[in-house]
């Protein structure tokens, strides 16, 4: 079966979550990847959004963080400190997704700024509360398109915290977070190695290391066994087109 | 006593050129018609705070009432870039102070509390920290371990939306309830504007509902619809439609001209505001009823 | 996934010798059930931690359970002294740490909320930050004044009584809401016992109410009466012939032990109590229905 | 009329109040007063328990802090942490009331231990709430009967600060409230003078100096001129009897 790049990277997403995790979730494909999830092997994850919404049950897409299906039917509302204080901070949120304008080699994230923060080049929307989910969940995992000037050696800004220089400088900085667990995206899998620096470990069906070099600003390190992805199924397929995105907003 | 009062006349005596403004709500609440009266009342020189800027500050700072903007996360929800805000701090025409959310809500709750700062644990992120001087660190007297935090926000005037209120000022929220009640208390001065002034006995009948007691309101307008295009849960939708179109509005500095003529300095207030929009609009943005299961207080 | 289980099983798998125990509930929804169960499991060494450790504590300490209680309150409220736990302390019988209301609440929100301390302003009293060592100061480093500090506490259980969970511990409460919230989220295990086990969508229905998620809870357990001597708003009145009585039967041994033989080791379970206690005084704490004005979320 | 002495004392105590000013109330005498004063001169006065309740209407007399009848018909309800923080804390909170085992010449109050803490003779329930109230509310009054084994010059435990040892000491401490403004007690009314040592400016009707002196355990300190309280009205009297404790439980 056909499937577009973003429904691979949102079912290679959903395949990440585990039964019961309790997961810090934007709009957008991380959404869908949760509720894929739980349309399919995790049917008790619970579903976090910063605006304080704990187990939402969305009727229909939620089009922005704040959309009021969210809260519709959810098991409980909380303040936006509570949801940050209480969920997040207390270490009881399991999986973070982030995205961001530049990944880079240890996985550190840019949302703020191309350029100086001074003197912006291009101001980008800042942290929101991304800081606080790499620093803080569990386990966190990088979904992004993979295009070269999204993947520079440094980042410009570290937005969020992925292993800043590496070699366990993450591990003395305090945070109680285990930092990103993958990278996914249209190509690949990026894995961090001992040292926090992102290695690529699979990659999806018919794409070569070579395409995934290219299209990154590093040598990127390569795992000694490399992967291929289980392409998405039809089942995975059709959950997504039929019942989540049937307009095929973010998916199309 | 009544608080009571219009609009225009809670931000004549609220609302002051040069003022630190918290206009709250994450998402939902958004207190549009106020930041559309202030646009009117042509006030200058604000500081203006909030977790998203989002559409509201954007008119703001459009209509050249903004100095500086406080903020955490500065997009078009859902839809992109705030360009006007974007637009204003790339060519340095309005101050600007960042946090992570957390961040900024830990200042406003320290505000609210009383307290001279708000501890955070250490995110690792070491930017932001290195940008901003306000976000210092302390060692923890207990394991020596450092944590990071930040100072109180103090606005000197907060505006809450909230679905229900009395005329002394007691209001209720249900749904995302936001940063709506650290706003309140950190603020000197709070106005109110409700979808629906309410006897006290409704107040009264679920006080663990209220979220802004009085005591701390200066003002309470009864302005239906004033959150649009943001949302108030139970009453009407978010205007999805809005904020894509914002996209587009915002790209010029004659469209986002024509759009303040039209919308802001064109209508006298909400109401006008809110006519104007149509039925078509009206009609996409009802909802359905849905009613919470009952609670029982007890005759005590 | 379910969480249901009796309220023997939720003792034995979530309450052990040795361990910190917080029974959650300032002045509402005490779980004495849940205490009256770890007596007669004979459960020991607990270090006890309430704001106000109320007759439940008292009977905690009278059958032997407990090692320290930490405290910021030690009265029979409404009463007078609480006579068990003072003459243990008076006769160092028990450790004890004693906080202000606030020290005390500082420590749970600290736990709660993952922090290493909660700063709190100075309140001028000097001799209780004498007694207590975890008791400390820390600079502000914006004003360069001082602050008081408390660090986390991290119960190894709490337990907590509501009006109604689901079989997942979604729990919701009304009423004063005390420091239930702060308990459950700073301990490593939780016990919630309710009044009603209802079914997920009544939760649901009103999600602003919820004050315990599921994922926090380790056993709910329906215990209907679970806070009698002290009560459950909306459901039955506060037993005040009971607190003034026990001022009575705490003052010997002999009547603490006849006391705790009939109505702790001679029950087996809540409902055999609440039937025990009977008719009269059933009705004596009936409440009447008093329903607060409904709430529409919406149907988005 | 005739009236007891805890009439005198809630009376004189109500008389303190202002039209809306927010009180942090407990229960017995300082519930009386309050009741009182929003039955006559202070409708607008706004009540606060640090059981999280803001605005009590109590349909029958709260027996406990925690009685349910301060919940049902109140105008908020909120968690301990908050009562303490967001309203106490903040400066949200005009007046606390407050009462002990023992009260020294600069105000300051015992309500802990009497003897050595560590060895006590008699062991008190403790602060509760009153080190905060005592420290932050804008005004406290101190509500009490007149003894000598109450009033000792020094007490044996700070557990509510008054002016310490007096000459500024408070003012230099950071608490930001005012401290005690009067000590009510069923003799006279004592203020503090500008050293913060209590001062006898009113007496009851009928009582005399050497009577307040002979039940005060240290040469109290005479204002250059005492007045004489005005004693309670019949209406006053028929309020609380008829109204607010029509069993006696608190005034008999």
């Amino acid at each position: 079966m056909e499937y577009s790049n973003s429904e691979l990277l949102t079912v290679n997403a959903a395949r990440l979550l585990r039964d019961e995790d309790v997961v810090f979730v934007g709009v957008g494909l991380p959404n869908l990847a949760c509720n894929l999830a739980m349309h399919t092997h995790a049917p008790n994850l619970v579903m976090i959004y910063e605006a304080g919404v704990i187990g939402a049950r969305p009727s229909r897409l939620p089009l922005s963080i704040g959309d009021p299906t969210l809260v519709s039917g959810a098991t409980a509302v909380c303040s936006m400190y509570d949801i940050f204080s209480f969920y997040l901070q207390r270490g009881n949120v399991d999986v973070g997704f982030l995205g961001g304008a530049q990944i880079d080699r240890f996985g550190n994230i840019n949302a703020t700024v191309i350029g100086d923060y001074e003197n912006p080049k291009t101001r980008l929307p800042g942290s929101g509360g991304s800081m606080e989910i790499a620093g803080w969940a569990n386990r966190c995992y990088i979904i992004t398109p993979h295009q070269k000037r999204r993947f520079p050696e440094k980042v410009d800004f570290i937005t969020s915290a992925g292993f800043l220089n590496g070699q366990g400088e993450r591990q003395t900085s305090g945070a109680r977070g285990g930092g990103p667990q993958a990278v996914v995206t249209h190509l690949c899998i990026m894995t961090p190695d001992e040292t926090g620096e992102l290695t690529l470990t699979a990659l999806h069906p018919g794409v070569t290391v070579e395409e995934v070099q290219q299209n990154t600003g590093w040598l990127l390190k390569l795992a000694p066994k490399i992967t291929v992805t289980e392409q998405p199924t039809s089942e995975e397929l059709r959950i997504l087109r039929e019942e989540l995105d049937p307009d095929g907003i973010y998916l199309k | 006593m009544s608080k009571l009062c219009s609009l225009k006349e809670a931000i004549q005596n609220n609302v002051h050129d040069g003022d630190l403004l918290y206009a709250a709500g994450f998402t939902h609440l958004i207190p549009f018609a106020a930041a559309h009266e202030i646009i009117r009342q042509g006030i200058k020189d604000l500081t203006v705070a909030r977790a998203t800027p989002d559409l509201i500050y954007d008119m703001l700072t459009a209509a050249g009432c903004v100095k500086k903007i406080i903020f955490s996360y500065m997009g078009n929800p859902g839809v992109g870039s705030l360009r006007i805000m974007r637009k204003a701090i790339e060519e340095k025409q309005v101050e600007w102070e960042e946090y992570s959310h957390y961040g900024m809500i830990s200042r406003l709750q320290a505000g609210a509390t009383g307290l001279p700062f708000i501890p955070m644990n250490p995110t690792a992120a070491p930017s932001l920290e290195k940008a901003n001087p306000n976000i210092k660190r302390l060692v923890d007297p207990y394991t020596q371990k450092e944590v990071i935090v930040v100072p109180p926000l103090l606005p000197d005037v907060a505006i809450v939306h909230v679905q229900r209120a009395d005329i002394h000022g007691n209001a209720q929220i249900w749904g995302i309830v936001g940063e709506q009640k650290e706003a309140a208390f950190a603020s000197k001065r709070v106005i109110v504007t409700a979808e629906e002034i309410v006897d006290e006995t409704v107040i009264r009948s679920d006080p663990n509902r209220t979220v802004i007691p009085s005591f701390v309101v200066s003002a309470v307008c009864h302005v239906p619809f004033a959150a649009h295009p943001s949302y108030t849960q139970g009453y009407y939708d978010r205007d999805n439609p809005f904020y894509l179109g914002w996209d587009e509005v915002s790209k010029t500095d004659e469209s986002i001209k024509a759009w303040l003529d039209e919308w802001v300095y064109g209508v006298a207030d909400r109401e006008t505001y809110w006519q104007k929009l149509g039925d078509e609009t009206h009609e996409r943005l009802h909802v359905k009823d849905n009613f919470s299961a009952p609670i029982n207080y007890g005759d005590y």
